[in-house]
C-alpha cells in the first residue's frame, strides 16, 4: 500500500479544542505525522490597509489588537518608528514607565502561553494556576494604565499616565506571591515526570534550523541562540538596567518552556530595578506639553493623567521612513513605517513574533507523533490573530 | 415470601441494589461531582457550586443528568445507525455485570463459584470491545484514532492486570473471592505483595483512562475520541460507563489486597460491605484526585508502561507469592 | 563596530555590482540593487553573516514601480545592531522578482504574504499561487495595493 | 533514575494534596462581589452638556469611528451657525479613552460603569441628548456587595468588603 493510501488527512481546527483560530492539515501515518501545513488566515483583518485609511494616532489601538496577550511591544514598536520620523526622544521617567509596563506585559503574556501549553498536554491544572497567578499582573496594569490588556498606553513623546501612589508596594506584593508560588510550579508542574515525558526531546529545533529559519523569542532562544532585541538595540530604559538574555542549549519544548520560566524570573528583577531607579520628572516631550493650556497642565501634573495636546488628533509626521524593533513576550516585534507627509502612513510593514514563528509548525512536527502536535503548538506560545493580523 | 424478602434474598440484593446497579449509580453520581470539585480545590477555584449552595454544589451531576435526558441526541447523517445508538447501551449495561460475582460478605454472596476472581475480571474486559465499535461506527477520523487508541492500551494493561492478580490468588491458593478475602482476616494483600498491589492500582488507572493515561478521549489531540460524535444521552451513557468499570475494578482491588471486608466490625452484611465499598470509594476518589495532578501521556509511552513495567512486575509479583509460599507462609482452610 | 566601517564592508563585498548604499539613522544601511543582481548581491551579504530576513515589505507607488524591501539582520553580535534594508523596485505592469528563499530560507512565509496581498510573482517560492491569508475564493485586485479602496466614514453621524 | 522518578510523581501528589487541603482561592463571585475598580479605570463615558465647547476634536481622534458628531437643530437655528455636538456609538467604541485625554474642558469624563447589557443594537447608540442623560447604571437581581482586590504576598489576591455598598 503506496504512502498515500496509508495517509490520513487530518484537519485539525479551526473547530478543535486545540488549534486556536487556524487549521493544521496533517497527513499521519498510524500515529507519526508524515507532514503538516498550518492554513492561516481566518482571523486576518488586514492591519496594514486599515493603517493606510488612519491617522497616525488611531492607529495605536488598531496595532495592539491582534497580539492582545502582549499589546505593550506592539504598540511600543509603533510609536518608536513615529517618533524617529518625528525626531522626538521622550523623556526619561517615561521610559522607565515604558519599561515597566513592557515588563508587566511580558510576565502575564508568558503565563497566558504556559497555561495554554499546559492544558494543552492534559494539565488543566497548569492552566488555571497560570491563568490565575496572571490576575494579580492584570490588577496591577489596570491601576497604572486604566485597562486589563488594550492599554493603549504609550503615545508618542512619552506615556499617557503617571506612576499611581502605593504602586511600588502593591507591585511587590504581586511579586513576591508568583517568587513563592514557583516552587509548586515546579513540584506539580515543571517537575512533573509525565511533563518530562511528553516535553524532552519533543520538538527540537536545532541552533542551525533556528537561524535559517529566522524564527524569534524564547523559541529562538531555547536552541542557543543568545538574541534579544533589549540586547541586541537597547531601547526605552533597558541601557541602564542589568539584566541577563535567558537561553537554552537543547531546543525542545521542556527548554522553550524553561526559557519562559526564567524569563519571568528575569521580568521580576527588572520591574524591582525600575520600581528603585525611576527618576522624576515629566511623562509626556515638553514640545507636546507646552501646546496644552496652562490651567490643563496644572491639572494633569497634579492628576497625573496626561491630557493630549489638539495636534494629536490630526497628528502630521514628516516625510520619510523608520524601522523599529522590540522584543515583545513572544518575540521580535519589527515595523517599517513609511510617512509621505499626510495624516495617515503611505505604507506600514508589522511583522510580528508569530507570523516569524509559524514556519515552525512544519519544520517541527515532521514525524512527530500525533499527541506531539499540541504539546509543539504549546511550546511555541503561537497566537494565530497575531500572526493573521 | 413476599417481595419484601425476595429483594433481600442475596441474588437480588447484590446485583440490583448493594454492590449493584443502584449504590454504583449513587456513586457515580457523586464521584463525578466530586472530582470536579476536588480538582476545583486544587486548581484555587470552587466547582460547581450553584445547584443546592448551601452544599456545595452536590446534586450537579443530577442537573447533568436531566440536561443530558432532554438534550436531542444528533445522529449524524452517514453514520452505521444500529451500532452507534447500541454500544453505549452495551457499555454501560455491561459495566456492571461483574458486580453479579462479589461477595460483600463471608455469608453473602449473589453467586459464588471457585473460579470468581477470574469470571469477574473476564467480565470487565469486555469493555474496550464496545469503544472500538464506537469509534467504528462513528465514521468520523477522531474517533477512528481514539478506538485504535483504546486498542492499543487493552493490549498493554489487560495482560499484567491479570497476572498481577494470579499472584494473589497463587499466595492464597484459591480463585475464589470469598476465600481470598476470608484469608486475609489477620493480615493484607498489601504487606504481603507491595509490587503486586503498586502495579495492579496504576493498571487500574491505565484500564480506566484516568489521568495520566486518559489517551483515547484526549480532548487537545483528537477532540473526544470514540465519544466525538455522541450527544445528550448516549454521551451521557458513555462517560459514567468508565467511572462504572473503575468502581468495578475497585472494589476487585480491595478484595485483593485491602483485606476486602475485613476488620469489619460485625458479620451483617450491610456493615461489612460498607467496609468494602469505602475501600473502593477511597480508590475511586484518588483516582479523581489524580486528574488534578497529572498531564496525559502519549499512547506510545502508555504502551510502553504496559508492556517494558507493568508486565516484569507483573511476572516479579508471581515470583514473590511464589517465594512467600514456598517459604512456609500458608492461608487457605 | 561603528556603521562607517560596516558600509565600507559592505561596499568593497559588493564590489562590481552597481549598487547604491546609504546609511540612514545610527543602524540602518540601505542597499539598493536591480531585481536581476539581488540573488548574488543576497548571497554576499548572507556571506558577511547576515543570516535571516525580518521581515519582506512590498510598497506600491501606483502607474510608476513596486518596491520591494527586504530587512535583513544577523542574530550574533556585532552585525545584530545593524539592519540592512535591501530593496528593489519592479516596473509596475510586471511586478516579477526571483525569491530569495534559497539564499534565506526565512522569507518563504513573507514573500508567500507579499504575493498573496500585493501581488508580487516571487519566481521560485513553491507557495506562488496559493492563497495564505485571503480566502481560497478570493478573486480580484490584491487588497494592498493602493487601487483597492477602502470605505472611510467621516466624523459626522 | 526510577528512584528519582519516584519520588517527583510522589512530590507532585503531594503538592496536589496540600493544595487540595490548604489551598487558598482566587474566585471573585462577581454578581454578588462588585470589585471597586481604581479610580483611572477606563469605563464607560459620561457627558457634561454644558462645558462642552463642540470642538469635535473627540470624534476626529476616536480610532474606532464610535464618536459622531449630530448636528443640534435648536442651537443651529439659535446661534446661527452649524452646531454639532458628540454622540457615541458603544458597540464600536473599545474604551481607548483617546476622546478623554483630547477633551479640551474635561467635559468627557470616565465612569467605572463597565458591566452593562443592552436588548437591542440601536439602545447602544446614543445621541448627544441620550450621552448627556448619564451613564446607564448596571441591574443586578440581588444587592451586590463592593469589593477592594488587595494583592497579597501569599494568597496572590484577596477580595475584601471595602465598606460602601
Amino acid at each position: 500500500m503506496s504512502l498515500e493510501e496509508r495517509t490520513l488527512e487530518l484537519l485539525i481546527g479551526p473547530q478543535h479544542p486545540a488549534s486556536g483560530h487556524m487549521r493544521l492539515v496533517a497527513k499521519i501515518d498510524g500515529d507519526i505525522v508524515v507532514e503538516l501545513r498550518p492554513n492561516i488566515g481566518y482571523v486576518h483583518r488586514s492591519v496594514e490597509k486599515l493603517a493606510e485609511v488612519k491617522k497616525f494616532l488611531q492607529i495605536i489601538p488598531l496595532v495592539e489588537r491582534p497580539s492582545l496577550a502582549d499589546t505593550t511591544a506592539n504598540n511600543l514598536a509603533y510609536v518608536m518608528a513615529l517618533e524617529k520620523l518625528l525626531g522626538i526622544d521622550p523623556p526619561e521617567r517615561a521610559k522607565y514607565l515604558r519599561t515597566l509596563l513592557a515588563e508587566i506585559n511580558r510576565i502575564h503574556s508568558h503565563l497566558y502561553g504556559l497555561g495554554i501549553h499546559g492544558v494543552m498536554i492534559g494539565s488543566s491544572t497548569a492552566y488555571m494556576w497560570c491563568f490565575g497567578d496572571r490576575e494579580p499582573f492584570l490588577e496591577l496594569a489596570q491601576e497604572l494604565t486604566g485597562a486589563r490588556l488594550t492599554y493603549s498606553y504609550i503615545i508618542p513623546g512619552g506615556v499617557r499616565r503617571d506612576l499611581p501612589k502605593g504602586f511600588a508596594e502593591r507591585a511587590e506584593k504581586a511579586i513576591k506571591y508568583l517568587e513563592g508560588r514557583m516552587k509548586d510550579y515546579f513540584d506539580i508542574y515543571f517537575n512533573n515526570p509525565v511533563v518530562k515525558a511528553r516535553l524532552e526531546g519533543v520538538g527540537v529545533l536545532s541552533k542551525e534550523d533556528a537561524i535559517k529559519l529566522g524564527v524569534t523569542g524564547p523559541n529562538l532562544r531555547a536552541s542557543g541562540v543568545a538574541y534579544d532585541v533589549r540586547r541586541a538595540e537597547p531601547y526605552a530604559a533597558y541601557p541602564h538596567l542589568d539584566f541577563d538574555v535567558i537561553t537554552e542549549e537543547e531546543g525542545d519544548c521542556y527548554a522553550r518552556v524553561m526559557v519562559r520560566v526564567r524569563e519571568i524570573m528575569e521580568s521580576i528583577k527588572i520591574i524591582r530595578q525600575v520600581l528603585k531607579e525611576i527618576p522624576e520628572g515629566p511623562i509626556l516631550h515638553e514640545s507636546y506639553e507646552k501646546l496644552i493650556p496652562p490651567k490643563l497642565r496644572e491639572e494633569m501634573k497634579q492628576r497625573g493623567v496626561v491630557k493630549f495636546p489638539s495636534v494629536f488628533a490630526n497628528l502630521r509626521v514628516p516625510a520619510g521612513e523608520a524601522i523599529s524593533r522590540v522584543e515583545g513576550g513572544r518575540g521580535e516585534v519589527v515595523f517599517h513605517v513609511i510617512s509621505d507627509g499626510k495624516l495617515s502612513p503611505y505604507r506600514m510593514r508589522m511583522v510580528t513574533p508569530s507570523f516569524r514563528n509559524v514556519i515552525l509548525f512544519e519544520h517541527l512536527t515532521r514525524g512527530a507523533r500525533v499527541a506531539d502536535i499540541p504539546a509543539i503548538y504549546g511550546s511555541l506560545d503561537y497566537f494565530p490573530p497575531e500572526a493573521d493580523r | 415470601m413476599n417481595i419484601i424478602d425476595l429483594l433481600f434474598q442475596p441474588y437480588i440484593f447484590i446485583p440490583l441494589v448493594f454492590p449493584g446497579l443502584i449504590a454504583a449509580f449513587v456513586l457515580l453520581l457523586i464521584i463525578i461531582w466530586l472530582e470536579r470539585k476536588i480538582a476545583a480545590k486544587v486548581q484555587l477555584r470552587y466547582g460547581p457550586l450553584y445547584v443546592l449552595k448551601p452544599l456545595g454544589g452536590v446534586i450537579q451531576t443530577i442537573a447533568d443528568l436531566l440536561r443530558y435526558l432532554f438534550q436531542e441526541p444528533i445522529i449524524p447523517k452517514d453514520v452505521d445507525k444500529v451500532a452507534f445508538l447500541l454500544t453505549p447501551v452495551f457499555l454501560f449495561g455491561l459495566a456492571y455485570l461483574p458486580l453479579v460475582i462479589i461477595p460483600i460478605s463471608p455469608t453473602y454472596y449473589a453467586f459464588r463459584s471457585d473460579l470468581s476472581l477470574l469470571i469477574a475480571l473476564a467480565l470487565a474486559t469486555l469493555a474496550p470491545i464496545f469503544t472500538l465499535i464506537m469509534g467504528w461506527a462513528s465514521n468520523n477520523k477522531f474517533s477512528l484514532i481514539g478506538s485504535v487508541r483504546e486498542g492499543y492500551l487493552v493490549t498493554s494493561y489487560e495482560m499484567p492486570i491479570f497476572l498481577s492478580a494470579l499472584s494473589m490468588a497463587v499466595l492464597y491458593n484459591s480463585l475464589d473471592l470469598v476465600e481470598i478475602a476470608e484469608a486475609q482476616r489477620k493480615i493484607w494483600g498489601v504487606f504481603l505483595n507491595p509490587v503486586a498491589a503498586a502495579n495492579m492500582l496504576v493498571l487500574i488507572y491505565m484500564s480506566t483512562s484516568k489521568f495520566p493515561f486518559e489517551i483515547p478521549e484526549a480532548e487537545s489531540e483528537i477532540v473526544a475520541g470514540p465519544y466525538t460524535e455522541y450527544s445528550g444521552i448516549i454521551y451521557g451513557l458513555v462517560m459514567g460507563a468508565s467511572y462504572i468499570k473503575l468502581y468495578v475494578l475497585s472494589l476487585i482491588y480491595s478484595i485483593l489486597f485491602l483485606g476486602g471486608w475485613n476488620p469489619s466490625p460485625s458479620p451483617d452484611p450491610l456493615i461489612s460491605g460498607g467496609v468494602l465499598f469505602l475501600k473502593a470509594f477511597i480508590l475511586v476518589a484518588f483516582g479523581a484526585f489524580l486528574r488534578a495532578v497529572y498531564p496525559r501521556f502519549r499512547i506510545d509511552q502508555a504502551v510502553n508502561i504496559g508492556w517494558r513495567i507493568a508486565f516484569p512486575l507483573s511476572l516479579l509479583s508471581i515470583l514473590i507469592s511464589l517465594i512467600l509460599i514456598l517459604g512456609g507462609v500458608s492461608f487457605g482452610s | 563596530m561603528k556603521i562607517e566601517d560596516l558600509k565600507n564592508m559592505i561596499e568593497e563585498n559588493l564590489r562590481g555590482i552597481d549598487v547604491e548604499i546609504t546609511t540612514r539613522e545610527p543602524n540602518i544601511i540601505d542597499v539598493k540593487v536591480s531585481r536581476d543582481k539581488i540573488i548574488e548581491v543576497a548571497e554576499k551579504l548572507k556571506g558577511k553573516g547576515f543570516d535571516h530576513v525580518k521581515s519582506v515589505t512590498a510598497v506600491d507607488y501606483p502607474g510608476e514601480r513596486f518596491e520591494v524591501i527586504y530587512i535583513v539582520s544577523s542574530y550574533e553580535s556585532p552585525l545584530s545592531y545593524f539592519l540592512v534594508s535591501l530593496r528593489t523596485s519592479l516596473p509596475y505592469d510586471d511586478p516579477r522578482m526571483s525569491s530569495l528563499l534559497s539564499v534565506w530560507p526565512s522569507v518563504l512565509y513573507q514573500e508567500h504574504e507579499e504575493h498573496d496581498l500585493m501581488g508580487i510573482e516571487f519566481e521560485g517560492n513553491p507557495r506562488m499561487g496559493e492563497r495564505l491569508l485571503l480566502p481560497e475564493s478570493y478573486e480580484g485586485i490584491p487588497p494592498l495595493r493602493k487601487e483597492f479602496k477602502v470605505k472611510v466614514e467621516g466624523i459626522d453621524a | 533514575m526510577g528512584v528519582e522518578r519516584t519520588a517527583r510523581h510522589l512530590r507532585a501528589i503531594f503538592t496536589g494534596m496540600k493544595y487540595l487541603f490548604i489551598g487558598p482561592r482566587l474566585t471573585i463571585m462577581y454578581p454578588d462581589e462588585i470589585e471597586e475598580l481604581p479610580e483611572s479605570y477606563r469605563g464607560m463615558i459620561e457627558y457634561d452638556w454644558d462645558s462642552c465647547i463642540k470642538c469635535s476634536l473627540c470624534a476626529m481622534v476616536c480610532p474606532a469611528d464610535a464618536m459622531k458628531m449630530y448636528v443640534s437643530k435648536e442651537e443651529s437655528e439659535r446661534e446661527g451657525k452649524v452646531v454639532k455636538r458628540p454622540g457615541i456609538n458603544y458597540t464600536r467604541c473599545v474604551f481607548c479613552g483617546f476622546c478623554v485625554d483630547i477633551c479640551p474642558t474635561n467635559s468627557l469624563r470616565f465612569t467605572g460603569v463597565h458591566d452593562v447589557a443592552y436588548y437591542t443594537y440601536e439602545e447602544q447608540i446614543y445621541t448627544p441628548q441620550e450621552f448627556s442623560k448619564g451613564v446607564p447604571k448596571p441591574i443586578y437581581d440581588r444587592e451586590p456587595k463592593k469589593v477592594k482586590a488587595i494583592l497579597d504576598e501569599k494568597r496572590g489576591i484577596v477580595y475584601e468588603p471595602s465598606g460602601r455598598s
